[in-house]
């Protein structure tokens, strides 16, 4: 059975190492902050300026002055740090967020990512995502494997305008987990249930499937 | 040196029609609210705004996107103003979408004398179309010129006279580098004290960056997603 | 994530011959005491200095020089320090003079993955000798690469375990730009406090950019020029 | 007479404007700030990261955390800042400092000037002249007429390695004041008794002298 969004951010969340600085994105990234194992310790940077961000402020408790990257209240844990956004960038550029989690409508075999644009319909901006994606030394983009139409999103060559180049590294969709790999989507792990074969079918990229390929354990 | 007027619509003497500005805040944290409804009173027109995001319909720069005083916008992020995605999918308004790093550096750069550097970010991308592209210790970068304005507008939480500021939270953001690049830079803070009322140390933006500098008031501090949790 | 160590020595664990050192400070104000003190004792050698100065003879980056560990030196301003001048002339040491507001650009660049900008200073000077430049708006700039180092070692007033540093007076200066430039870099500091002991808003440095830190002894603090006035 | 260094920052601090922010270099500027009138205010900037540059601290109560770029004990004013060195080098390089007051070894007639270095046998290094030169809107440079041999400072071209080009816009030393115009040295103020046949002889460069140059008020 294909994975739910809170199964999918469950999974990245078995990514995460002690010590990582992460930014997570919005949508089922920003989930993933409800599964980090309990004997870690990880920091998650916003890109507005905060680095140590704790979890949503109990009611009566928002403070306009304090939020994340997805404009959602949120509160500070001790040691936690602000800074401006220029000082934010700085420190995504120069690698020291060690992992970044986020959403795309497509990505292609070769790690292109395109998130931000449907020409002539939807332009929301990009936000930070380029910056993000030209930057981080690791990226997990999460997203359904196929869109409303039934169409896959992992592609021979991205149809949306780009985000950035050959820059994702993994993939985890409702249907399983894939490596970014000079052949193509490499299948590391299927969703419990879903067969290769249906992969297979909904993935329009270049496809590499191992001999044996594990059911996730989510 | 004293720089304080006496409200918003006094700090923007001088500003006119088709005019640079650059507007602190991220989504509708930390922008200068006074400002900004000062602006929507003056009347000027054909602005063009330097601001992470464009507001929502009715408040923050969605204000002065409603009564059409802006003719061009640069920001990162725009999702949260419907009446914006019309005009700028009608040819109304001009929009040049920056990445976020790249917009905040380039805000800095301009207030460091820095006019071009080179950044990963929109390399082979759309927004690396006509510009200069190259390769560094392996990777590729793209340049990108400074950014500067006539006028800055950012909003703090406390200031003395002389313009040193201190933000709140993470209402700081985009606020200290605008700061940095304005031919005139105008803060709205939420308390202004006398010069010696701030610790040298906690200063976030030595005064010499500001001009202008008055107390704010009425401040609504919208909260765009106010998420919560459950007490146990 | 707890990054304190138990001390200098301890703190410069995989420091090697050879490699490239960013060392804080302004003269002898807010330079890393106890860490070049370790640097010392660890018969390390071939370095490469990225610092403001060189200290003077007996003190600061001197000792280094004096026990022949620093190979090149990258700095703006030598004049305090007698036995640095004589190894330079004798060509013992190499020397890459930058100016300084250059280099204290080129650090934090190296910390903001900016690999190239543009600068005004040093242009039509030796300094830009080999050195693309180019004209922007009418005036003419030198590019200049970033600088990163193995190891950046600075000193703070205060610091918590995360690695957040809070810096102290002018004590500051290259400290925060040289922490965030380094690929390990060690933070000593005069007070080592919990998290939470520091204000977020009041953090200089954030901890992402600290790896080690550790709460140094018997500060020196040697005053170079020691001015003062009579009581009226 | 001649003018001493203190009549030399005198004259100096009556270029001053209230709200100017100012950077003294080491030497004959540093005495400028004595001299600073009372019905202005002016801000002083040191390069090491300090804004609101007051005097020298009284006995005992030096700071060793608290220097100017000289390396001298100072303390600090009412509203003052302190910022790390790259912020301290963006005011200066936007031109946010609205004067600066340096030394100079010599001073070429096109603006020209050498500070720093003399090959072989004096290297102490540029500190921040050459950021300081490059930016600054305003710079006048100050300094004797000649050098100890006797010889003129104030040359058709520097003999020494440069500080930076075309950049100094104004010159006061012991025998008077100086514009740099496309003409050359043009005097404009000469130090009360010197004659202006002694300027001339001790000019290398170019020299430009009106009709009437009046004597020097200090």
């Amino acid at each position: 059975m294909a994975l739910d969004k809170n199964q999918i951010a469950k999974r990245i969340a078995r990514e995460l190492q002690d010590g990582y600085y992460v930014n997570l994105g919005i949508g089922i990234p920003t989930l993933v902050a409800n599964h980090i194992p309990p004997d870690i310790t990880v920091t998650l940077q916003s890109e507005n300026g905060l680095l140590g961000m704790g979890p949503f402020p109990f009611e009566g408790e928002e403070d306009a002055d304090l939020i994340n990257a997805g404009k959602q209240t949120v509160t500070l844990l001790p040691g936690s740090a602000i800074f401006d956004s220029a000082t934010s960038f700085a420190m995504i550029r120069a690698q020291k967020v060690n992992l970044t989690v986020l959403g795309a409508m497509e990505v292609s075999d070769n790690g292109d990512i395109a998130s931000w644009k449907i020409p002539g319909k939807m332009v929301k901006g990009m936000g930070g995502a380029m910056d993000l994606v030209a930057s981080a030394q690791n990226i997990i983009v999460c997203m359904m494997h196929t869109n409303k139409h039934g169409d896959s999103k992992l592609l021979k060559k991205c149809s949306l305008p780009l985000t950035g180049v050959g820059c994702v590294k993994r993939i985890i969709t409702d249907l399983g987990m894939f490596e970014v790999t000079p052949e193509g989507f490499k299948l590391t792990e299927r969703a419990p249930g879903v067969s290769v074969e249906e992969i297979q079918k909904k993935t329009e990229g270049r496809l590499v499937v191992p001999d044996d390929v594990k059911e996730m354990v989510i | 040196m004293d720089k304080r007027v006496t409200d918003a619509d006094a700090a923007l003497k001088g500003l006119k029609d088709g005019m640079t500005l650059m507007v602190g805040g991220f989504g509708l944290c930390g922008i200068p609210e006074n400002l900004i409804a000062a602006l929507a009173r003056s009347g000027v027109k054909d602005l063009t705004c330097i601001s992470n995001n464009a507001g929502v319909d009715d408040f923050g720069l969605g204000l002065l996107l409603k009564s059409k005083q802006i003719k061009k916008m640069i920001a990162s992020y725009v999702g949260e103003n419907a009446e914006f995605e019309r005009q700028m999918l009608s040819g109304e308004l001009e929009v040049d979408l920056v990445p976020q790093g790249n917009l905040a550096e380039r805000c800095r750069a301009g207030g460091a004398g820095i006019p071009a550097f080179f950044t990963p970010a929109g390399y082979g991308t759309e927004v690396a179309e006509g510009k200069e592209t190259r390769e560094f210790d392996g990777k590729m970068y793209v340049m990108e010129r400074w950014l500067r304005a006539d006028y800055s507008l950012v909003k703090a939480w406390k200031g003395d006279t002389n313009g040193n500021l201190v933000y709140n939270r993470t209402a700081r953001n985009f606020n200290p580098l605008m700061a940095m690049a304005g031919t005139i830079t105008i803060a709205e803070v939420e308390h202004l004290v006398e010069p010696g009322e701030i610790d040298p140390d906690h200063v976030h933006t030595p005064g010499i960056f500001v001009h202008r500098i008055f107390q704010g008031k009425n401040y609504e501090k919208r909260i765009e997603q106010r998420t919560v949790r459950q007490r146990a």
